[in-house]
């Protein structure tokens, strides 16, 4: 039964991780709309990528009362259960990033699909370079649902044409600019030629890259894509040493989640659907200004 | 007997003693090699059940190399064994215990963190039908063990808890327990005081009863000539003599080994009357460890510079643990120091060496030696020699330093930079006392320091001690060996149960005057 | 047969002080500490509910740490039971669904296979992995730090490949009964991790074998001065863990529904910390499995304690690497001031 | 006695063959494999653009190791590296930027002070978290494992705090010198490790200081009988490994012109690994820098060539793994077969 209009509302957030500006950012704006809100109180569990954590997180935040549960879950079968235990206990749970599969009950799912993402970041590269172009495509840490995702998008949009898209090479950097820049490195020594393009799995390793190419002076030759629409990589991308970042908008993502989970808490109004899709954008030069986290960032 | 003086080899192989028919085992023309170093040169040997053999040889003669390859530690790079006439080889340890030869090594092999019970019957636990270990029935059997020894250790204690005397009588306890036909003993009464040896002869003559043989190693040639029925006298390998200890006098004995007349050892009396007194103790006690009271109670005496004090002692009266309070090795309980007439508290042995205080340890391989290190590390680790500036180490130096003693104490070693490892226990010890000789302390403590040293080494190491004690170094020496107490003492106290039990001059003193105060009731003190 | 301890056979014993009593008791005592305090600070702790969660969120990585407990006695280590709990729960996975391709329906692209064979190849591959590594610790006398940390590495890999980098899911309800079910109030990992602990309990005190795990822990030399086959003993602790692991992987799988080549990451350092909270020491030899248990669910409260209070995550990670110190630290100060 | 010859102690030595060169070797002439076959399967691998990037990437965590090289010298061992490089790269960023607001431009919210005062505070700050598990190893006699998992995990939630779980970005040119700037052909962090190795080398080989970490590696109690000072040469290793990872945690993070909590993850196991593999022994006593050099090249040449082999991520682990497992295994094999 909704707890009524000014009562106090307690919600568990589980985050993938507080280690990724990403979500750091996220549970900023989070936050804030909270607190914009009033009297709710957000509980912070840090999933440390790992689903096991996150179960135990939700558990004891069942055991402990809250009154919702906002999840950016690691893996969306493995958590299924547990999200559906927290809802069979009268916990409402909004999941927020990705969904988790198989549990309708779920109130929402706000997120901005990785592939989805992936797929702006093909089309940029696509629209940048119609002709075609040879690629060399950084990944996120091996087996990590986020970095396959993210792989994937950009293989759906760009396989189609293999005549013309080239992967000449794809290694890890494990989502971290020091590997970012080292592994291009490497991979640059071990090319006939340069390539035209470096997408990168995220931001860091794109920021890392590009480090790689200034140091080659081969800047302005390489077009180098990002990925999460950082504060560093839209400097980046002002300045030109990144061709363009991806936003998922993850500040909306977690105002919308708070949102609407408060207002079924309180009000018991379910959203007009369950799947709140915060639709992700390419950011280049061009549309700057339509990403997120412009305002931190000051020329 | 065969044998005699330098032209021993060549009196061996033309002597055609053939080992007699009965033996057990029998050793033939064995060699060993390491790192293309002979160590073992055509040894041949024959133990018979019932029996008891000595094998004597100087430090690095061979002796504990013979043993391994008899234990199947190692493998022989030549010759042959035989057990009861058949030729046999040894795939290791396991396979010889199983033929019905256990060992005890020189250096033990023991479980620090299990208990002596455990230890005693490591490898061959009694079980129950459903496979259960007998702990009731292993603690039974390990106190008839002990009291046979005349051990008092009681089945549950840790290893790592008991002092280096103890682990040894548990160390032969375990060969006992073994049901052999042969018991090898390399060194088993090193660390043992008179009272224990006692126990350990009368066991090995009910074992002798039985039909076991044994193997006795020793450099304490009169408990050889009075157990032993036979010997074999190894030098740099080789078999130099053999025969019947009845046929040998003890002099024959030390001049096979080492080639030489030693000088007949007289008694020690201090050459001028002793100096002033550079270490006063004063009613000192250990630190209790337990809620019991103190180990070490109420410990007062003297060393005056020049003088030579002997501590006797049965085994755990405390002889070492006074040692390490002086040395800053233990927190002291109660009581004072006084070293030079200056109060002294040391708060580590780094303090007591920086005063001009050394003591050498009785235990070589957990508070000596650096395994991992070559000789010149070994000797040079307590700093010695001076470093130059920014602590830069002055390796020339510390070489020449090194040299010298090797000369002195007839060290046997492939070179400098060979690690430490490689050499024979007596050899090690002798680098071991090197580095604290080199130090020129003004109170030197001595704790066993002839451990495992050849009879030909040990004199000459009295003779440095004396050396130092004439210019003027204050000696505390703590040696199980009541002998040689009493040739190097000036003054002797007696110490039981952590308690001084009584002071002889040297002169006065002789081992039953000693042994009486030795075991005299704490009450009576 | 008797069950009295190896160490109930002291003759003499000291007074049973209260001192002594906190030095054999220390693990324990921290741990009700942690959880009086957690029960103070937030009442709900102590709920039936909450601790049954703490038992079953522990119950994996305590199989895990009961073989674990084998390894560190004989001075070893094992770094690789994370990855090797990855690979094993895709070993499951795959088997359990006939095949990689439609790895993510219910109804696989191959002939799955019953949950037994599903568990069994799992345990299975563990075991061999784990004896692959005992191999080279025992025979080439690697150290065990260097094997199993390229073992971690190997099998992260292996199992990135076998999966191709993304999740299988979707099980059948018998394979799922593992992780999930129930038996009467008892969660079933819960009561896997009993029988765990109860066989290995008995085998480590009473047995031959248990008793030879530690004295080659203690001295490995004089172990095989004594007979041992201390070579096949050390294989086999290595084996131990791996089949554990691979019960774990299992049982994992079948908790989340769900194997991936990223499960269980970070695994091996929760599990050692526990291990040696429970005072097993590091330098072999001395150490029960009582103590694990009680080092893992010290583990297990701690981790589900600060997500109670609401402690902020960041500062969560520093307590906890404080108080794996302090438990630590309590224990050793307590026995070395006992003496 | 002769003054003259301080070698004639050298009885007979045996033949010098080519098994004992080998085995004397062993990791270097592994090392020189690895990069002949790199160089058959792809022939730029050789190229001195290419080494110059090896040495380059190897360089930060090859000061990392030799401070490492002093803590396994005594038996130790410190996990806490990577976590350290983190939190002291954050510190130095702080001090650069004058603060943690406007973290992300180059013109700080606070006054930012020089390059060379975020240095000394990463430095120092490494130096005094390393002193700190230090005494925790030699006054509390805990294990160097649990102390520095323990730091491991605090140091992480520290460096977040600071961090705030974002990067600090954006320094100015002095600062980013140090990790990418230039003296001739030579890149800057080259230089450092370079001057690093040689006092390393001098220290550990030819002071009272460095014969006191083999000592104490060797046989502790033996040092302490011999007046060694055994908690303050403890305590020093792991200050020294901590100072040494604040450097690195400058260099990184002027190399990256970054500074954030997630930096440095996985350094301690590839630091661990370039130790051994250098001939280090785990248990104490024996090893040196040379051996640090080559092992540390040898995880470089590895990371490296497998890139530029274009190797699939997945099987790279598996070849790292085998490979680290591999150059461990030769060492000792050959070690043990010369004997
Ligand atoms: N593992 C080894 N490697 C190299 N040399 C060795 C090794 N073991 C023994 N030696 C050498 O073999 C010789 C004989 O040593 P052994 O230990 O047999 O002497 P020992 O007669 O038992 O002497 P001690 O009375 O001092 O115990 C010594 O020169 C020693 O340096
Ligand atoms: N402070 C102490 N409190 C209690 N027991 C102690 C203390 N110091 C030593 N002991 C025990 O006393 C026993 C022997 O002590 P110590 O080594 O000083 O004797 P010792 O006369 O040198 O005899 P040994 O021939 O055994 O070397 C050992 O079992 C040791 O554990
Ligand atoms: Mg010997
Ligand atoms: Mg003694």
């Amino acid at each position: 039964a909704p707890k009524g209009k000014d009562a106090e509302v307690t919600i568990l957030v589980s985050s993938l991780t507080y280690a990724f500006p990403h979500f750091v950012f996220l549970q900023e704006q989070l936050e804030d709309e909270a607190s914009k809100i009033g009297k709710v109180k957000i509980l912070r569990a840090d999933g440390q990528l790992s689903a096991p954590k996150q179960i135990a997180d939700i558990e004891a935040a069942v055991v402990q009362g809250v009154d919702g549960i906002i999840i950016a879950p690691a893996d969306a079968d493995a958590l299924a259960p547990a999200v559906k235990a927290a809802i069979d206990a009268g916990v409402p749970v909004v999941t927020i990033d990705r969904p988790v599969n198989g549990v309708p009950e779920v109130l929402a799912n706000v997120a901005a699909d990785n592939v989805k993402g992936a797929e702006r970041q093909g089309e940029a590269i696509a629209a940048q370079f119609p002709k075609g172009a040879t690629l060399i495509n950084l990944q996120g840490i091996p087996g990590d649902k986020t970095a396959n995702d993210r792989n994937k998008g950009l293989h759906t949009v760009l396989d189609k044409q293999p005549d013309l898209y080239k992967f000449v090479s794809e290694q890890t950097a494990r989502f971290s600019r020091d590997q970012g820049l080292s592994v291009t490195e490497n991979i640059l020594t071990g090319l006939p030629e340069a390539p035209q393009v470096i997408v990168a799995a995220n931001d860091d390793m794109a920021l890392g890259a590009a480090q790689a190419v200034e140091a080659r002076k081969l800047n302005g030759k390489i077009a180098i894509y990002g990925y999460d629409g950082s504060t560093d990589a839209l400097k980046a991308v002002s300045d030109g040493s990144l061709a363009a970042t991806v936003d998922q908008f993850p500040g909306k993502q977690g105002r919308v989640a708070v949102k609407t989970l408060v207002d079924f808490i309180r009000e018991g109004t379910k959203p007009a659907s369950a799947d709140i899709l915060v639709e992700p954008i390419a950011v280049t030069k061009a549309n700057l200004s339509e990403a997120e986290r412009i305002g931190t960032v000051t020329q | 007997m065969i044998g005699s003086g330098s032209n021993a080899r060549g009196a061996v192989s033309s002597g055609g003693v053939a080992p007699p028919d009965e033996a057990f085992l029998g050793v033939h023309d064995l060699t060993k090699n390491f790192f293309g170093v002979t160590v073992l040169d055509g040894v041949s040997l024959s133990l018979t059940a019932g029996k008891v053999h000595a094998l004597l040889g100087e430090n690095g003669a061979g002796k504990s190399t013979l043993i391994n390859l008899l234990s199947g530690i190692h493998q022989p790079d030549g010759g042959t064994l035989r057990i009861d006439g058949q030729v046999v080889a040894f795939s290791g340890p396991t396979d010889a215990q199983r033929r019905g030869i256990s060992t005890i090594h020189q250096e033990f092999s023991l479980f620090p963190t299990l208990t002596v019970a455990e230890t005693l019957f490591a490898g061959r636990l009694p079980v129950n039908r459903i496979g259960l270990v007998d702990w009731r029935g292993i603690a039974a059997k390990t106190e008839a063990v002990m009291q046979q020894l005349g051990a008092d250790i009681a089945p549950g204690r840790r290893v790592a808890d008991l002092s280096i005397a103890e682990q040894q009588l548990v160390e032969i306890g375990r060969a006992l327990t073994l049901k052999s036909r042969l018991i090898i003993m390399d060194e088993p009464t090193a660390s043992l005081t008179p009272r224990e040896v006692g126990r350990l002869k009368s066991v090995i003559r009910s074992l002798t009863a039985e039909g076991v043989a044994i193997l006795f190693v020793s450099h304490r040639l009169e408990e050889v000539k009075e157990l032993s029925d036979s010997f074999t006298v190894l030098r740099d390998g080789a078999v130099v003599a053999r025969g019947e200890i009845a046929d040998a006098s003890i002099d024959d004995l030390v001049r096979w080994m080492v080639g030489r007349d030693l000088l007949e050892e007289g008694r020690h009396h201090a050459i001028s009357t002793p100096g002033a007194i550079v270490l006063e103790v004063d009613n000192l006690s250990s630190r209790p460890r337990s809620a019991r009271s103190a180990f070490v109670e109420s410990i007062s005496f003297a060393v005056r510079s020049g003088e030579i004090v002997g501590l006797a002692g049965l085994v755990g009266a405390g002889r070492t643990e006074i040692a390490r309070l002086i040395f800053g090795a233990d927190p002291i309980g109660s009581g004072s120091i006084r070293l030079n007439g200056h109060p002294f508290r040391p708060s580590g042995p780094g303090d007591a060496i920086a005063a001009g205080v050394a003591l050498v340890p009785e235990d070589r391989k957990h508070q000596s030696l650096f395994p991992s290190l070559p000789i010149s590390e070994n000797f040079a680790a307590v700093g010695s020699v001076r470093p130059g500036p920014f602590g830069f180490l002055r390796r020339k130096a510390e070489r020449l330093a090194l040299q010298q003693f090797r000369d002195r104490l007839k060290l046997r070693a492939a070179g400098a930079d060979a690690p430490i490892a490689t050499l024979s226990g007596g050899n090690q010890q002798k680098v071991i006392l090197a580095r604290w000789l080199v130090l020129k302390p003004r109170l030197l403590i001595v704790d066993e320091p002839t451990r495992g040293v050849d009879i030909g080494a040990k004199l000459d190491l009295h003779h440095l001690l004396r050396e130092l004690a004439a210019d003027g170094v204050a000696i505390l020496l703590i040696s199980s060996d009541l002998p040689e107490i009493l040739a190097l003492s000036d003054r002797i106290l007696t110490i039981r149960s952590g308690r001084l039990t009584g002071e002889l001059a040297g002169r006065e003193a002789d081992e039953e005057s000693l042994m009486r105060l030795m075991t005299l009731p704490k009450a009576a003190a | 047969m008797s069950l009295a301890s190896p160490t109930s056979l002291v003759r003499p014993r000291p007074p049973t002080n209260a001192l002594a009593f906190l030095a054999r008791f220390a693990p324990l005592i921290f741990l009700l500490l942690l959880m009086a305090l957690f029960t103070f600070l937030a009442p709900r702790f102590l709920s039936s509910l909450n601790l049954f969660n703490v038992l079953r969120q522990v119950s994996i990585f305590g199989i895990v740490a009961v073989g674990m407990t084998f390894v560190i006695l004989t001075r070893g280590i094992d770094l690789s039971i994370g990855a090797l709990i990855a690979l094993t729960g895709l070993v499951a996975a795959v088997v359990a669904k006939g095949g990689v391709t439609g790895r993510f329906e219910l109804t696989s692209g191959g002939i799955g296979l019953a949950w037994y064979w599903a568990a069994l190849a799992a345990i299975l591959v563990g075991g061999i992995a784990g004896a692959l590594q005992g191999v080279f610790v025992a025979k080439f006398t690697v150290p065990a730090f260097v094997v199993t940390l390229g073992g971690m590495t190997i099998f992260r890999g292996l199992a990135l490949i076998i999966g191709n980098g993304g999740p299988i899911s979707g099980f059948d309800e018998n394979f799922g009964w593992f992780g999930r079910g129930m038996v009467g109030a008892v969660p079933v990992p819960v009561i896997v991790f009993l029988v765990v602990v109860v066989i290995a309990g008995v085998v480590l005190h009473s047995t031959r074998y248990g008793r030879s795990v530690y004295a080659i822990g203690s001295n490995p030399e004089a172990a095989r001065l004594c007979g041992l086959n201390v070579n096949r003993t050390l294989i086999s602790v290595y084996a131990l863990t791996g089949l554990c692991s691979g019960l774990g992987g299992f049982l994992l799988a079948s908790r989340l529904n769900s194997a991936e080549a990223v499960a269980g990451s970070q695994y091996e350092l929760n599990v050692i910390a526990a291990v040696v909270i429970g005072g097993t020491s590091l330098y072999g030899g001395t150490g029960n499995i009582a103590g694990t248990v009680i080092g893992t669910l010290l583990i297990g409260v701690l981790l589900n304690g600060l997500v109670i209070l609401n402690v902020s995550p960041y500062v969560q990670q520093l307590l906890i690497g404080a108080i794996i110190i302090g438990a630590v630290t309590f224990d050793i100060l307590i026995k070395k001031y006992k003496r």
